[in-house]
């Protein structure tokens, strides 16, 4: 297991503005799904990024567009970092036509072909092999790219966990896993799952690299993936991320979050990534308090955009019921 | 009698169950600290402790069959699944070792275990948690396969399921749990293999388990007023199949309805409807009708999802058509 | 035109296949430097390389989602199972993910994969090696579910499901593999979900598919002495159905067998009585018969291996059956 | 990962008699069923255990009566090492009802409830769970036992290995998982199959004690499990034992094999384990050359015997046919 030293503000604060500004994004779609919820425009489970949007921005700006990224049910944020327009995003919690999957995925499958997004999936673990398949992809067509690999610490303890591992370190193929650990599993504290909770260790069992990044902030994450994401594009070996962070809310907004104090979720939201990078931005010039305010009210109202998009957009077509059931037509 | 939910009446049966037999424990995942997913451990962690109410890491194949072995081993597990969606990651431990231990033994080790939790369709959780498993698991001999439609019988079909000492898939329905309904304090079973008539008729025979039961009921009183008499049969058991209360029914009704919530392809109504062919053929006034879903994944969009699961509409539609008054 | 094994004319569609389409490769235990368990892939290593014939360890669940994600990003893979009874460790990838993704993805991914190997009982194997999946997969809207019965079909099928756009289920039959027959060098394909009339007969109508069909076909000649002219239909894909096909041949003999190799409950011949039934009830002169495995897991026994599965006297009496001769 | 100071030699005359009997009573029963099967007497699959004999007699003279055993298909010598006569396995092999299973399981599944032998099974990686079952069952009971979980090297890449080493060290189950790892999962090498095939090492991942041990050497195996055993009976936490050994013949009979050289094969003769326990003893004076040949005679008539007793037994009748698929009976 190694580490890689950290670079912060080689960011231009361009790009900065940039990340911020997509966090920012994540944070205000979320916060408009949760008052949707509320509303009951949304419905089934919806679970939340807020949080680890540090995670989301950090790890994928260095994505190319031949890379691919696969996560969990709690997909909002990297779709939305992957340039996926909150419109189609919250079209899709409304179960509109106009969303990303056409209202058939909801919340928990989120897709976009464009940016190679192969998903949010519902089952825990099952998406491992769909990102080690895409992987797989590119060697076989020799595109030099790399499959993002999202995962929770919950499904750590899944049999696909270590079947994908072990194929990815075998075979050589250019996987990063990031295990965004938020350090519950619904209610279950990863202590009380994970028998050896140093994540990245378990890299060790397959020979590849593990590495370990606090996932609240931003400015280590970008730079210690920058590095990361160009060693296993060049050598093709995966490698394990262990991302320290936490989720403010429940596990879905049905979640009462009983099992967690009041003082740990504060002391979280005192490391909060989206202040820290605003801050860090306004002492050193890059941004104004005004200009952050700016910011708020243009990401407030792109999404209030969506929203109202979402609200105006129709249903699917009862025609789309036995659509994209099967590509081909066969039988009778 | 206490009117509860059915959540409440789940949970009567496993506490009594566990204070009659030690040997008797439950684990899943958030069963113990978080008092279940849809709360229906509630309490048990407090009450017998975390050595017989245990939190599982998510690695259902893993606990399965660590309650396989403990099974084989003389303990009576009681798995939960937090919905049976993800009894497919377990299907191997399920299919190659509880159905078949007893048997590829010469009968040395039994598997007294039973697999619970919601099946079918939550609300708007889209394709990949709404599974319905009955015929699946049914079709494996070695196994038997209850799904109970409201709080008594659920009550004491997991009394029985508890104390069979074979596997027992027992499929709950999560749109049911909240469903309240007087439930006896006492102890009682209702033996495997035993069926029901929850509404006596006289024209036509609706067979319908679990949540679909209660669509069935506003069927047939919708269907009152279009002087059509139907009786309501509630196999309870799906395998084994208390064939003799159908055929009653069916000599009686000569008209047949099955309405099962899950995929119509090979669904646990094909094996229903074959057997009454099977047996009852000359009784029979015209073609069974089976009400399922439509042939998709389920889809989240509220209208979709509507149109895809068997409704009151559809229900009333086929016995209309069943009865030709259409 | 060359009379070959079974294994070979799978064999030659693979080879047709991965010449054909370069995003076509093949990834299974043992397929490329052992040349398949049962030679299936037989010197496809020496022609393609390991980059296409592709030895995975042990890890069903594993390589399948591999396959799955590599066929969203456009490749086609056929995975090979050893036998179908190991789909079960990879249930959850074949059903969750490859079967919903296209729908669930409001068709942005498609899965173009086969899922092929042996299927059911190979002999002497014993419970947990002798699984017939077709019902348990045929379930599930997103996939379609084939399954040859010689050389012939076998070659054309397994072309069509390659090039399917869509998850295909091929099961095959070890005991299958070494059978011989004509089969042309040239391209052909035989569409999914087109049946075949194996053998034109006028009283009963014997629906086989897989190994049954050599039975059906040993069945149809003993019961051609006893002047009970079989015409037996092979549907080839079991899902989806050549209902018209069968419809023409069941409306001419009015009459009908469903010989299984697997399990009775919700098994494939259900789903197929229930659509004759129910599409060509009065055509019908009486009940369906369905002859299947008897309802326990498989036995070692010779004897009661045999007294399991389903046999050439069995099928004749259930011809006789239905046309009133017993 | 720890070691264990080998002490060879502890073992008594007697005890070593006993161990070599064994050893050799397998031997000659995995010849004789080949044979059986050459004569048809035997179908289906026939995997044997001739060369792993010093690892089922080296580990389990340290099973107490209220210990368990579980492994694979590969399950004849660990059924005769636990005290089964080899004329229930033979009969069983024949598919007869005087068979340890009735006849109804075959090779593949041997059991034994008076030896708590959990059986053979079949699918690779689908017996952990029940080793690890066993083992909870006797913490829920206080019996202080252990589990004896055995599987080959195959099995490392499957998920139930890893689910079940997680649940094992997160609930301190007393479980000795044992691979034996004979080099090849049928004609794959298992550096083909396993990455990082240093199998022990993976106990870290689970924060558990992981052992290397040659499985070819009687004497190191006894001794080494002699402590493990007492360790994990004491502490009740798992360990991963790696036992290097080799199968001579094919995986089953139908094997061709040509995935490995003759050269090879030899190699591993010479270290024979049974061989090496008797050539040893005849060095110490515990045994002469007749001994042996006695011994040897012992065995073979031994094995004869059961074998005339497999053919003698007659089929299962066939009401046995739907018995034994439930143990209650319900419904009509
Ligand atoms: C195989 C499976 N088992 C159980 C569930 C139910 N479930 C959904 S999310 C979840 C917790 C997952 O926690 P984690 O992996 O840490 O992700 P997080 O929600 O914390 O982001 C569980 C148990 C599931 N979806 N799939
Ligand atoms: C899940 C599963 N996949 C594939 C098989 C087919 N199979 C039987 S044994 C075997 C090789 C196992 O090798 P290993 O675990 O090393 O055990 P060994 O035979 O060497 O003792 C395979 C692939 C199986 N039985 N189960
Ligand atoms: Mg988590
Ligand atoms: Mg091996």
């Amino acid at each position: 297991m190694e580490g890689v030293k950290k670079k912060s503000h080689l960011l231009s604060k361009e790009k900065l503005l940039v990340a911020l500004e997509k966090m920012m994004l994540i944070r205000a779609f979320e916060e408009a799904s949760i008052k949707a919820n509320q509303q009951r425009k949304i419905a089934g489970f919806l679970h939340t990024y807020i949080g680890q949007e540090a995670i989301a921005v950090g790890v994928l700006d260095h994505k190319l567009p031949q890379d691919s990224a696969v996560t969990t049910y709690r997909c909002h944020g990297i779709g939305l970092t992957l340039g996926m327009r909150p419109h189609e995003g919250m079209a899709e919690l409304f179960g509109k036509v106009t969303g990303c999957a056409r209202g058939k995925g909801g919340s928990m499958h989120f897709f976009s072909k464009e940016h190679n997004f192969l998903g949010g999936h519902g089952i825990v673990g099952g998406q491992f092999g769909i990102g080690i398949g895409a992987a797989f992809k590119s060697n076989y067509e020799e595109d030099n790219a790399v499959s993002f690999t999202f995962f929770g610490d919950g499904a750590v303890p899944q049999g696909t966990f270590h079947e994908t591992m072990n194929l990815a370190a075998l075979w050589d193929l250019p996987v990063v896993f990031i295990c965004e650990d938020n350090q519950y599993g619904m209610g279950t504290a990863n202590t009380r799952a994970i028998a050896n909770t140093d994540i990245a260790s378990k890299a060790d069992a397959y020979g590849i690299k593990g590495y370990t990044i606090n996932g609240m902030d931003f400015f280590e994450v970008h730079s210690k993936m920058k590095d990361i994401v160009a060693e296993v594009r060049a050598t093709r070996r995966p490698v394990l991320i262990h991302m320290k962070t936490y989720r403010y809310f429940g596990h879905s907004v049905s979640d009462a979050g009983l099992y967690r104090s009041k003082e740990e979720v504060e002391a979280y939201r005192q490391k909060d990534p989206i202040v820290h990078v605003s801050q860090e931005m306004i002492e050193n010039k890059m941004l104004t308090e005004e200009g952050l305010k700016e910011l708020q009210k243009k990401v407030k109202a792109y999404v209030q955009e969506a929203v109202e998009f979402a609200d105006d957009s129709p249903e699917p077509p009862l025609e789309e019921l036995t659509q994209h059931v099967y590509f081909d037509e066969v039988g009778e | 009698m206490a009117v509860i939910e059915m959540r409440e009446a789940l949970n009567q049966a496993l506490r009594d169950e566990m204070k009659r037999d030690e040997k008797v424990f439950i684990l899943g995942e958030e069963v113990a600290e978080y008092n279940g997913a849809y709360k229906v451990t509630k309490g048990l962690l407090d009450t017998f402790g975390p050595k017989r109410v245990i939190d599982t890491p998510i690695s259902e194949a893993g606990f399965s069959g660590l309650a396989i072995g403990a099974a084989m081993m003389g303990l009576r597990p009681v798995v939960e699944f937090m919905s049976f969606n993800f009894s497919l990651v377990a299907m191997d431990q399920i299919v190659s070792n509880a159905c078949k231990m007893y048997y590829m033994s010469g009968g040395l080790y039994n598997v007294p275990i039973v697999f619970r939790g919601p099946n079918g369709a939550g609300p708007r959780v889209s394709s990949q948690h709404s599974h319905n498993m009955e015929s699946i698991f049914a079709q494996f001999p070695g196994m038997h396969v209850m799904s109970p439609s409201g709080g008594y019988d659920a009550k004491g079909m997991l009394k029985a399921a508890i104390r069979c000492n074979d596997p027992v898939i027992f499929l709950e329905n999560e749109l049911n749990y909240s469903q309240k309904e007087e439930v006896p304090d006492e102890d009682y079973v209702i033996p495997i293999g035993k069926g029901d008539i929850k509404r006596p008729g006289s024209d036509v025979t609706i067979i319908a388990w679990s949540r679909m039961l209660g669509l069935a009921r506003k069927a047939a009183d919708e269907l009152s007023h279009n002087e059509i008499d139907a009786e309501i049969i509630d196999p309870r058991t799906l395998k084994p199949l208390d064939m003799a209360l159908i055929a009653e029914s069916v000599k009686k009704t000569n008209r047949v309805v099955i309405v099962e919530e899950g995929h119509f392809y090979a669904g646990a109504g094909a094996q229903i409807a074959y057997d009454i062919y099977s047996n009852l053929f000359d009784y029979l006034d015209g073609p069974i009708v089976r009400v399922t879903q439509s042939e998709n994944p389920m889809p989240y969009a509220a209208n979709l999802e509507a149109a895809t699961l068997p409704s009151v509409a559809k229900i009333v539609k086929a016995a209309e058509q069943v009865c030709y008054r259409v």
